[in-house]
């Protein structure tokens, strides 16, 4: 394994992909998203439930690569108690990073465990992957 | 084009240092006035594309290996910079095959509207019996038949603006036929036979007066003048590749991000879905769901480095240049007895395009006279059959430049027409 | 294919000495195993393009001058070339973008004359409520979604003959889907995810019984086996350049003259006409009346660069060197382990392509690691979603051959496949 | 003027374009057709006359360069007299001419005149205008 694989496919994100947190949808979602990678057909709905105008937590159900299912699985992880404002500026941040091709690494502080993904951003043809959930996430906000 | 800070023309050493960018102008026999039909190439494009094929060459938006992804990045990057080259966002340029698809993209895209596909979004273009399309007397027949073809198949009808003797757009026969019922309106930049601009602010205004949409035929404008399609105001664009120093093979459509992402599509395929059963199958947002299938890869790369070149001399000096030109060619060739300029009468704005019809000869056999001395010119009715008609010709003799033509062959060019009125006349 | 003299595969020695032709596989750390995506281009097409452009380029079927004459020549000894590949004649290929505009110029083509366009002539393509077309569950996108878009535009309903679970073509269901409401039978001559071949004799056949159009999508057979259109008997079929050595942005339909002739045009414009009014326009007959604006012309020169090397190879040999490949991967991959090889059992006939799923591991993985040892793989659905579904999966990873794949790159995909699922699996 | 003009442009061409031979249709023509040429839309109609089983004399009407008007009425000076199979063994010999590239002159026992059309086969673009007339004739001869 090269090191480029490793950076990639760091244990968390295997483990994750293996052992996803929060999958599987609940009833009484305040809003939900749809979405679709095209390139492969992977397909995620997530959906936020919120408690007293922050997010409760979010619940996810869907199927695809190592890092779609891991990238679902920590934002999962990151969202709960946030504000509607506040994930999405989480959102932001991470987009940013993910875009980046390698040159900005996803910031610890606002995005906790999505520092693993900071070595998606050098192989642009899976930050659709990384994306899928964030993106997902961004489209339930904007409908709530 | 707007009106613009006036730029300096390229000095003849200048145009004489292109040259030499361009492999087949090397042959000192070829006096190439037939950049109207197809431009000639740099090696800036030539290479560009060979680069790509010898390097890169991969299937975009689609694998997931590392050269693929290069090649997608690659292929995006086109896109930006020729987005940006017209004035246009990336998500609203969308690659065909020439501008003639692109032209029929629009048409099938408002017809498939018509035909009830496209959801909600797509009732904005649905034509219904007595919808008007307004197109111009003067269009080349790529931005004619597709708009026959729509109206007959929707049951709308097909108007048009008239022009006068001198080819020019009758404005306030425009104003008259532009109205309510008025779904759309298509229009040249720049007449392909005639050498000169349309008024493109006044017909939009019309349009837009109307609540109909526009559709600019630029294959002649972006070549040659600083084109901005936003600035214009126009709802969609057409140009093609291989007259601009890019390859053959493609194309482009502008469109205005909220009308592309409503308008349904057009070819299908591969590539422009997001989720597909037997029965049914969604599409993507705007460009992709217009691209199916593989795309023209090397020659988006190949048309991007064209861009860049020309952006490099800088459009503002490529359009003066071209002006200048022009402007010889039309007196010269005004001047000539027995000669009928067509267009724009010398002195008034032309681009470095001139046709012409000579008195008892037809163009086939003025063009062949030129060939014989190495001038390639283009004779015929330049897909523009009516337009000749209305003129009262059936065929007219074309010279058109480029940003690598030099006033000596225009100069050369005047020589050999005199000659061949002598050659051709002398008998009579 | 038809069953024909055994010809001999290439030897290690041949495909090294033909690897040399590509200038791309140089790179010594390139596996490139998706040819089935996209190939690569030896010299003798990129050399054929760029001599065409330093020396001869200008506009076809337009101009009177030599240089024009010359293009136009060279234009219409590709086509020549190209048609007779396939067992064609040369007024029965048709330029187009690639292979999905092929499609949909005959599904549009059939659109328009339901729309009442084409006139008399044009009758027999006509679709009425009630009418069926029929494709299969295994199709490309590209031949699935035109097919779609036509029936709901027309009323016509969309039937489809379904795969086993190896994927296979369920004839016995083909017989009684194709009754006497069958207008059209649309389907793959190889399937581009199983590899498998279909029985094109049976279809046509059943077909031809009830008086249907065949078309064929040819796309992963013409650049690996001898294919003769006329000898398989459909009426129409469709395969792009870009897949068999050739340029992007250019491929081909074939259809029997007299249907080609009698097609309502699709795409319009200029150089496809004989008289344009302001009213209405008069088509030429095929190929040209398909043929709307400046066409790929380099790109069709390119193309019948590949079709002259691969004839040189000799495309029996060729078929014969990638089934030894193809044979090779399925039984290496159906070996291992956890993978799932999709399509024919290893033994059955297929052409260098198997695609296979790992379990528990997603196809974006698989391919990654492989990327990483430089092997390019494709991941996904390879635009066929339906088929997938059916398999009870949603993407899977393919591996694929062109002439110029050896022995060795094969070992290497399946060495790194065997890592791959332990690198993936270890921790579950 | 180069010969390669010379040879295309020979003076009888040129005569014929400015004096054409049999121009203008007549009533009780046995047969006719018109013909476009689509690079140029140059277009001629002709018209077969028939007496006796034979053709008496064409006549036709169009527009179009020196190659395409003189070809015409070089064609109106041969038919008179022939048989239809006569005329279309004529038309035969002058395509194989025209598409020869300059190879195949035109035969003079069968075609008269029409040798000083030989040298536009060397111009494949002008082929068309010196088959136009020819091409008019025989679909017209079809019609009979
Ligand atoms: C079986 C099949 N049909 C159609 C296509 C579409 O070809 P293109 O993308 O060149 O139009 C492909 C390739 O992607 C294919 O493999
Ligand atoms: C004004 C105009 N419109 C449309 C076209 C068609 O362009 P293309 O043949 O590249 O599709 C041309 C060029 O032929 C043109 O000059």
């Amino acid at each position: 394994m090269s090191a480029g694989l490793g950076g990639l496919y760091q244990d968390v994100i295997l483990d994750l992909a293996r052992h996803p947190h929060a999958k599987g949808l609940e009833d009484g979602a305040a809003s939900s998203s749809h979405q679709v990678n095209p390139t492969c057909g992977d397909e995620v709905t997530l959906q936020l439930h919120v408690e007293g105008g922050r997010i409760d937590r979010i619940r996810w159900e869907g199927d695809g690569c190592a890092i779609s299912q891991s990238s679902a699985s920590i934002l999962a992880d990151l969202a709960p108690g946030l504000s509607g404002p506040e994930l999405q500026e989480r959102i932001d941040a991470f987009r940013v990073a993910m875009r980046s091709k390698g040159r900005i690494e996803p910031d610890e502080e606002l995005l906790g465990d999505a520092v693993v993904l900071g070595g998606v951003s050098r192989y642009t043809a899976r930050v659709k992957c990384a994306m899928l959930a964030w993106v997902a996430a961004e489209d339930a906000l904007r409908k709530l | 084009m707007r009106p613009q800070a006036a730029a300096a023309a390229l000095s003849d050493d200048e145009v004489l240092g292109l040259r030499a960018d361009f492999p087949i102008l090397a042959d000192e026999r070829l006096v190439y006035l037939d950049s109207g039909a197809t431009s000639q190439k740099p090696f800036a494009v030539l290479d560009a594309e060979r680069a790509y094929l010898e390097h890169e060459n991969a299937a975009v938006h689609r694998g997931a290996h590392s050269l693929a992804a290069e090649a997608t990045e690659r292929f995006e990057d086109a896109r930006a910079t020729v987005a940006a080259f017209v004035g246009a966002e990336e998500e609203e340029l969308v690659w065909t095959e020439n501008a003639t698809a692109a032209l029929n993209t629009v048409a099938y895209g408002i017809g498939n509207a018509s035909a009830g596909r496209g959801g909600p979004e797509a009732d904005r273009f649905r034509l219904r019996a007595g919808d008007e399309l307004v197109v111009t007397e003067l269009e080349h027949h790529a931005n004619l038949i597709p708009w026959q073809e729509l109206a007959a198949r929707t049951g709308a009808t097909l108007r048009f603006i008239p022009v006068d003797d001198a080819g020019a757009l009758d404005l306030a026969e425009a104003a008259r036929i532009i109205g309510p019922a008025t779904r759309l309106v298509a229009f040249s930049h720049v007449s392909n036979v005639l050498g000169g601009m349309s008024p493109v602010d006044d017909l939009v205004a019309l349009a837009q007066g109307v609540g109909a949409l526009t559709v600019l035929d630029a294959c002649q404008s972006v070549p040659h003048l600083p084109v901005d399609v936003q600035a214009l105001g126009v709802d969609f664009a057409a140009f093609s590749g291989h007259k601009m120093l890019g390859p053959t093979g493609i194309g482009a459509l502008y469109g205005r991000r909220e009308l592309l992402d409503a308008l349904p599509p057009f070819l299908t395929g591969g590539s422009m879905i997001t989720t597909v059963t037997m029965e049914r199958a969604e599409y993507l947002p705007a460009p992709q769901r217009f691209e199916a299938g593989t795309q023209p890869v090397a020659q988006a790369i190949g048309l991007a480095a064209a861009a860049r070149y020309l952006d490099a001399i800088g459009m503002a000096r490529i359009a003066a240049h071209e002006a200048e030109l022009g402007a010889r060619l039309a007196e010269g060739v005004a001047a000539i007895d027995g000669v009928r300029l067509l267009g724009p009468a010398p002195g008034e704005p032309r681009v470095g395009l001139a046709s012409f019809a000579v008195d008892g000869v037809h163009a086939h056999d003025v063009g062949q006279f030129l060939d014989d001395r190495g001038i390639a010119v283009r004779v015929g009715h330049h897909c523009a059959q009516p337009l000749h008609r209305r003129l009262g010709i059936t065929a007219s003799t074309r010279a058109s430049t480029a940003v690598y033509t030099t006033r000596q062959e225009v100069d050369l060019l005047l020589d050999g027409l005199r000659d061949a009125v002598t050659f051709f006349g002398v008998r009579s």
